[in-house]
Formats: structure tokens, C-alpha cells, sequence
């Protein structure tokens, strides 16, 4: 059965310097406020999980969080460079970082393997491609039965994952509603888990197919109103693209980006 | 002729719509296939169903989304799958008809660059990286690209394969066991290039009215060669224009204005 | 596109003698109408693959329809035996029946390879069981990362899938609620498929995450009012477990089950 | 002694029932074990979590259903899922704690045979067939078994290993690189059994009140061994044997008697 219980609570009781990490959310329902409290506790040396790492890893990796990421796309969706990302990489400010790339579909995969208790995943991929040569945990196996090779990867199987969703009941059933992206299977693929929810209600309302992750599949539950702003919470607010955009610039220098981390994020 | 009232961006915009057939199946990414994709959509191509890597399926936006999962998105989907989902059944699935993807840089046989300029471990400039799109290349029926010309992103040799096109040509990808066609054209903002038969080295098949081959040469980091048949690709009609401009005009607004 | 039609129209333009054919639904939403068709319309040696055979694999094979049966449960949900799948198999009556028997892990696992593209499936399961000493689809691939073994068997691609669902709009975009089985993934690992549905709306009413199948996935769409009784269609009427345990008796005999195959498929 | 004023399907029933705790994620079968879990969840294990292989999670049914995917547990679930789901990410995923199975053999090591009876190529008498069986065995924390006990039910040998108990005993599991307890207990409507330690035999911990050993012993096709502390199993309390019925008669009821 899930703990409930607060942002603060469930962060520091789970998440611990040298862990494997992953925030997940598909462009939607991205879990910022236990990102943020995940700065504020000064979380060190953590490797970092995510399809589409977005703002909050730019935000983690620029506070010195990170030491490696595990990813598929690092951009400002729809706007640019993670400019925080890209100074780590570049220029090892405010540390070095290690990266481990891998496509989209890999990291689904991957995920997916790992929610099912599956030591790999394989699927058809990476021909022809760069990338391939680059990343080690990229393998084959042969079909035995059409003698294809097929892409092997290691399943995921993050020490923490953290996902923001909807809302929750009193037990800590969780409902997610929209984009759904792989928090589903990152939940389920990690030893330990925290839910942010919007609220904790009565009745979750759902419906017969809704997705819900029972209580008992799940450690923590926190409720955080807003706690994926400027993502987005399908039914509670929209993504607030203006900010994304701006994050472009307040991101590109140093000083800048401190003092926004230091009024937003570690003074509240 | 009239005088020039478009941006070459619109051209490609445009051009790149007019290619989409309506009952298609396409895979669409973020920025100029999106709005291609949409144009087609609310213009000749009513029942084109548009898929987002994000998991929404069949989904009529009203305006541009700025990422790959905006709400409007998700709220004008048929309905929202998980990217899991998405990647095996409908991707790997062989559901796709047509997959769009942009980048960086391309070359002469159309192979991709979204990863790094320069040296991957010490990059020049560190670009977002794959994504969805290793996969798209090869799993989709066939590939459009969507790029602004220019000798920097024309390129002879791409610094990193990010998506496979045609390799080095010739049967390349049938050597690798892939079975899709791959990129079939290059839509730019000066003209549209397709493989050539056999030697799959890209060749510009029609220039963007207005533009001139000497242009289209000088920002080609390639010697590039002009098919023998060569068209003119129409200046956008006023209808065209109209219904892009509105598009984007309605994104912009609702993107920056509103007060979410 | 799926094209809206009839239910004889969609069997008679689909299934051919000698096809594998799929005809799902896990307890609920069970194709009955669609499986009395294909007996009406006489098809012969079809390889039929269900999970849970249920009684219309029982009525279709003591119609002589099907010469092999692959399958992980073949009884009477919480009654018994299905009497005309055992007198196939321990008499071969009507005629002989060849069977491909896996457990439900092995075809869950195998439909879902189908639909995602894959030659095969991969799973950690018949471990120390006889079953893995008899079907020699059971093979094995070493995980190039944790060197541990795991199953591999091929996936399920039927020429035809048929699926019962509770809706599809004008288009022929189907809408399934409730138990959902292996439905989707048997559609979409299927070269041909056909959906009968309880009504066809102008509104889904779907929410943002029903789990629907959109038209340009599916072949045929035919409205078929009660077409999965005795089985259920939740939101539509229950199941009828007078009719499942009635059954045991009517299906006993070969006479009895004749004759009520007369009354009730064949002068329908 | 107060006389015998239920059935030994009942003393089974029951027996099964009090040996769930509250909490635990079980994975039930239809019959047997589905009357035991819910008949504990009605009393003294409210929050138990049953799962039936349907997909419905966490569901909470009022009557007992015919079929494993009744409307019944799919309306009172917390969700409906896939089945490829319920396989991957529940079962295999190592979410359950408990399995519950039934079948037509055990053997002295909890071997279950729920196949056939004779040759497979050539049956006496083909059952049904695995089901989720093979995996419920080898994926759940621990397996509890309810099977009424006879010499035809309980035999040296199985003919066919459906679903693996302890093999050919000892650490058969571990040699195999089964992690999981396999079946702990075998409730029957005579006793109870549980693995010996380090051979992992069957023998009898709890005779259930009212019957001798040598009844049990009769109705077992090996030589079965009792502990050396055994229990007596308490004969059904009246409230017990209250809920039990009344569940049960609900169910009739409902099966049978609706109008649909």
C-alpha cells in the first residue's frame, strides 16, 4: 500500500545521492514540483531516466544534481536547445556529465521490459544508424524461429521513479487521464515509486478501462496541486507554452538561470 | 508573373502539404511537418490521419501545437495511447503509411543528422538527438523531409547518422534488410529533390517558382544534379496562403496570448 | 479504411477454407454471431486459435469446421468439459482434431509480438512443465545482458481476426469497454480483420483514453445487435451462464447438439 | 462435540479462507479458490486484493462468478486491463503474492496436473488445459492448492505436469532458477498439507475436525506422512459457515434465477 504523505516526505525517504532516477511524462503531466523538491534537498550524483529529459532535467542538471543521463531527446520542445544540458555536456558546467543515448522506441521498449519483469527488451530498430555504434547496451539476439536479429537492449529498472498524475483516492489508487507517455511502466518498472497527484478525492470517478495504478503497486503519494506547471494536467490547467518559450533565455546564461533557480525553486 | 507575396518558408510549407494524399496515414513531428500536415488536413486532404510520436492518435488540432503533446493535441485525438504502444503496435506495427521527419543536416543519399555537429564526444554543437526518429525511417512506408536549404545543413557526409535514408546509396537499405522506401522527397525551401532510381543520390526533380538552379548550387554542400524532367513547383495560391497564415496566426495567439 | 457491412458479406469476403483464423474475447464479448456465420457458410479445415476455446470453438468444431485447434484452456467456464472438443480429439468425431496447446502467458505474450511486428515473443514462464516437452513452438533465447534463458515462441499472426465490440461510429472507428481480452492486439496481429459491434453510433462518447481501434486498422465493421450472447457486452446485457451451463447438456450428445445446431444457427 | 453441521466442501472452503490475510494480492481461479478469497474478504480480510486473470484488478464481487471475466468482477474492479498486461506487468512483473490453484492430480511433491488424464497423444480423459497455470505457479510470492482429496486426485505421480510444484522435491525449484516458495499449502476437504522441510513432501499439519488419519490416509495414492506437531483444523464457526452460504446462495441466485 502507498504511503500518504507530503512532497517533502516522500522525496527524502526515497530518493538517495547516487540513485538511478527517472521523472517521467510525455510532454504532459511532467512531475516539476517533486523535481524542484528534489533540488531543494540537494540531491548529488544521480543518474537520470527520460525519454525527453525537457526543462526540469535542464533545471536538475544546471543545480548539479546529475551526474549521467539516460535519454532520448534533449530539446526545448518546440523551441530549441536545453541550454543547462548542453553547458554540462560542452563545458562540464556546473560538472561533468556521462550520457547514455538511445531512441525513442529503445527507451519505451526498455520500460516496458522492465515493468514485466523482463531482463531485455527487443524490438526492430537502430539500422543503419550512428548510434548504434556508439552505445554498448545496444546487442542482438536471433529469432529461432525466422532467424532475424533483432535489436537487445537491458530493461530499465529505475531505483526511484517519479511520475505526477491526476488524482488519487484515499487508499493511493492513482488515476492518469490523456497523455500517458511510459509513467505506467516506469512506475512499475522501478523498486520504489512516488505519485504527485493534483488532488486526493473521494471517488475517483473512473471508468471501466481507465488506467489506474493500484495503491498497492506504488510507495508514495503526495498531493500537489499544480505540481506539473508549466507542463501540463489534462482536466486541471494547460501547459503554459509562454514559460517554455522564455526558459530559453532565462537558461542560456549562468547567473541568470541561478538567480531564477534561486527564487523559484530553493526560496519557496 | 505577379509579384513574389510568399516567404520561402511558406513554399515549403505549402509544397510540402500538396504532397500529402488525403487517407494517409502519417507519423508527424514537431515544427514544419506539423504545420504541412495540418494545412493538408484543413484544406485538401480532409481525412489524412495525423499521429503524434506523444501517443495521440488521429488527432485534429485546430492550431500548431508548440510540443509533441500539447492539450490540443491529447483533447482532439480519437483517442491517447501510451508511447509503448505507440512505438510497437502502430510504428513497428507497419500501421504507418508516411513518416515526416526534419533535422540538422542531410546529405546526398538523405541519411539524417538531429544528434551533434562536430565529434559526437566532443560536440561542436550538442543537437536533441534521436527521439522518435531512427525508427520512423525505417518503419514507415515512406519518409518526406522537411529542411531549409543551405550548404551547412546540405551537406556531402552528415557528421552523425541520426536516421538512416538511403545509406550510400544504391540498394543500401534492401542490404540492411529494411523494407520501407524511405525518404522519396526532400522538400526545401528552394525546390524538392527525390532519390534517383538506382543511385538513390538525391537529384532536384522541381524548383520552387522564382528560384533559380544557380541558387539552388550554391546551397547544396554537393555537387547536386537536376532530373531531366524538371517542373516548377506553383507559387501558393492566395487560398493557400490564406489558410496557412490563418493556421499560424491562430497557433501564435493561442500559444503566447492566451492567458492560460 | 474499414468497410461497413454485413455480417455475411464480411465472413464470406474474409474467410477462406483453410485459413488460421482468430476469433477472441476473454469471457466477455465473445464473437458468437460471427462464429454461427462461418458455420452457415460451411468453411472448412480452419486452424482456429483462441485462448479460451469457450463453446463457439465447440459448436465450430463439432461442426467440422476447424481441423487444428491452438489454444491454452479449452473447457465450459466454471461447468466443465466442452464435450465436442473432446470427442473430436479423443474420437475424431466429426472429424479429427490436431492440436497446438500453449499456456495463456504463451498466447497473451504471442498476440501482443503479432500486433507490435515481431517474429516472436519473448517471456519467463514453463518452467519445469510438460507442455514444454511436447510443443516444439517452445524455444529459448539467452539474454545477451543477464545471460538468463527465456522462452521464445513465435507470435500469432491470423489471415483473420474477429472480434465482437460494444460500438463503432460511422467511420469505423471501434470502441471496446470492459474485459478487453486479447482483442486489440489479435486485430492488429491479424491481415485481415472484422469487428461486429452491438450498434453503430454517430458519437463514441470515448473518453481521452478509451481503448478504441480506428477504422483504417480494421477490414470490416458489421453491426450485429446481441452478437456475442451467451456471452456479454458490458453497458449492453450480461451474460447468460443459464445458456453456459445448459450447454453441458445440449453438447453431450452428438444428436442433441445437432439438432440444436439446426434449430438455433443453421435456420437462423 | 457438537455434531457435524457442514459439508467437507464447506470445512475446505472455509479452511482455505482463514489461511488469507488481510492485504495480500492474490491471484484467484474460478471455484474453489474464488469462493475461499471472497468468503475471507467478506470477513476478516476486507482489504485483501484479488486479481482474476481477466484482467480485473482489485475486484470486489457480491456474488461468486460462474466464469473468470463475469460482469460481476468487471463492474465492481478497480480497472479493466489487457490480458498481454495482466500476463506481463502483474504476474510476471512479481506483483502477486499468492496464487491459488485447483486441478484434477497433486502429486507427494505438489506437482498439478490439470491436462489430461493418460497419454496426452492418446487421453482417458482431456481437461482443459493450462491456462494461466504454468506461470501463477512459478511468478506468485507463494501458491495455496484446494483440491477435494481422493486416490484418483492424489496420486504418486502426475500423468502430466501442468503446473510445477517441487518436482521431484528437495530444491527441484531453486535448480531450475525458480525464485518463488511454489505451493505452501494444499487444502483439502480432509486436512491440510504443507511441504516438509528440505524434501519438500507432502504431509499433513492440520486434520480438519471429525476426520481420522485414516481416512486420510486412504485417500492419498502415496504413503502420506503426518507432522509431528498437527493440528486439529477448528470445524466452521456458525458465522463462518453463514457467510459462506450466504454468498453462496446469492450466487445461485443470481446464476441462475435472473431473468438476464
Amino acid at each position: 500500500m502507498a504511503k500518504i504523505t507530503d512532497l517533502k516526505e516522500a522525496i527524502s525517504e526515497s530518493v538517495i545521492d547516487g540513485q538511478t532516477i527517472a521523472l517521467e511524462g510525455f510532454t504532459h503531466l511532467i512531475p516539476f514540483a517533486a523535481g524542484h523538491e528534489i533540488i531543494r534537498q540537494g540531491k548529488l550524483d544521480l543518474t537520470l531516466i527520460r525519454m525527453t529529459p525537457d526543462i526540469i532535467y535542464d533545471q536538475m542538471i544546471g543545480m548539479g544534481c546529475a551526474k549521467k543521463l539516460i535519454f532520448g531527446w534533449a530539446g526545448n520542445p518546440g523551441v530549441g536547445s536545453l541550454h543547462r544540458f548542453r553547458d554540462a555536456l560542452e563545458n562540464g558546467w556546473p560538472k561533468p556529465l556521462e550520457i547514455e543515448e538511445h531512441s525513442h522506441a529503445a527507451m519505451a521498449n526498455a520500460f516496458d521490459a522492465g515493468a514485466s519483469g523482463l531482463p531485455l527488451a527487443i524490438f526492430q530498430g537502430y539500422k543503419g544508424v550512428d548510434l548504434e555504434k556508439l552505445n554498448d547496451k545496444i546487442k542482438y539476439i536471433t529469432c529461432p524461429f525466422s532467424e532475424q536479429k533483432l535489436v537487445a537492449i537491458p530493461s530499465i529498472r529505475p531505483d526511484v521513479t517519479i511520475i505526477h498524475a491526476q488524482k488519487s483516492d484515499q487508499k493511493g489508487n492513482v488515476l492518469i487521464e490523456g497523455i500517458t507517455g511510459v509513467q505506467k511502466e516506469a512506475v512499475l518498472a522501478a523498486t520504489c515509486s512516488i505519485v504527485t497527484v493534483e488532488e486526493i478525492v473521494e471517488d475517483l470517478e473512473a471508468t471501466a478501462n481507465s488506467i489506474i495504478i493500484p495503491s498497492w503497486a506504488l510507495n508514495f503519494v503526495a498531493e500537489v496541486p499544480h505540481g506539473a506547471y508549466p507542463s501540463y494536467a489534462y482536466g486541471y490547467y494547460g501547459r503554459d507554452n509562454k514559460f517554455y518559450t522564455n526558459w530559453d533565455k532565462i537558461s542560456r546564461d549562468r547567473e541568470k538561470f541561478k538567480s531564477w533557480v534561486d527564487i523559484n525553486i530553493l526560496k519557496k | 508573373m505577379t509579384k513574389i507575396n510568399h516567404t520561402p518558408d511558406e513554399m515549403m510549407t505549402i509544397a510540402a502539404a500538396r504532397e500529402l494524399k488525403d487517407g494517409q496515414i502519417c507519423f508527424v513531428g514537431i515544427g514544419l511537418p506539423s504545420a504541412a500536415a495540418n494545412l493538408a488536413r484543413l484544406s485538401h486532404a480532409p481525412e489524412i490521419v495525423l499521429i503524434y510520436e506523444s501517443g495521440t492518435l488521429d488527432t485534429k488540432p485546430d492550431i500548431l501545437p508548440l510540443s509533441i503533446g500539447d492539450p490540443e493535441l491529447s483533447e482532439s485525438a480519437l483517442t491517447n495511447e501510451s508511447v509503448p504502444e505507440m512505438f510497437r503496435f502502430w510504428l513497428q506495427g507497419g500501421h504507418i503509411n508516411l513518416g515526416f521527419l526534419g533535422g540538422a543536416q542531410i546529405d546526398r543519399f538523405a541519411n539524417i543528422n538531429s544528434t551533434v555537429i562536430g565529434n559526437y564526444s566532443e560536440p561542436k554543437v550538442r543537437l536533441p538527438g534521436a527521439g522518435g526518429a531512427p525508427e520512423i525511417a525505417t518503419h514507415c512506408g515512406e519518409i518526406f523531409v522537411i529542411i531549409r536549404q543551405s550548404k551547412r545543413s546540405f551537406v556531402e557526409k552528415v557528421d552523425f547518422i541520426t536516421s538512416f535514408g538511403h545509406g550510400e546509396g544504391k540498394n543500401h537499405r534492401k542490404r540492411l534488410g529494411i523494407d520501407t522506401k524511405g525518404p522519396t522527397k526532400i522538400i526545401t525551401d528552394l525546390c524538392i529533390m527525390e532519390p534517383e532510381p538506382d543511385s538513390f543520390e538525391l537529384i532536384v526533380t522541381s524548383i520552387h517558382s522564382g528560384v533559380s538552379r544557380e541558387e539552388i548550387s550554391q546551397s547544396t554542400g554537393w555537387e547536386i544534379r537536376f532530373a531531366n524532367n524538371i517542373n516548377t513547383t506553383k507559387a501558393p495560391s492566395n487560398i493557400e496562403l490564406g489558410a496557412l497564415r490563418a493556421l499560424q496566426n491562430r497557433s501564435l495567439e493561442a500559444t503566447f496570448l492566451s492567458k492560460n
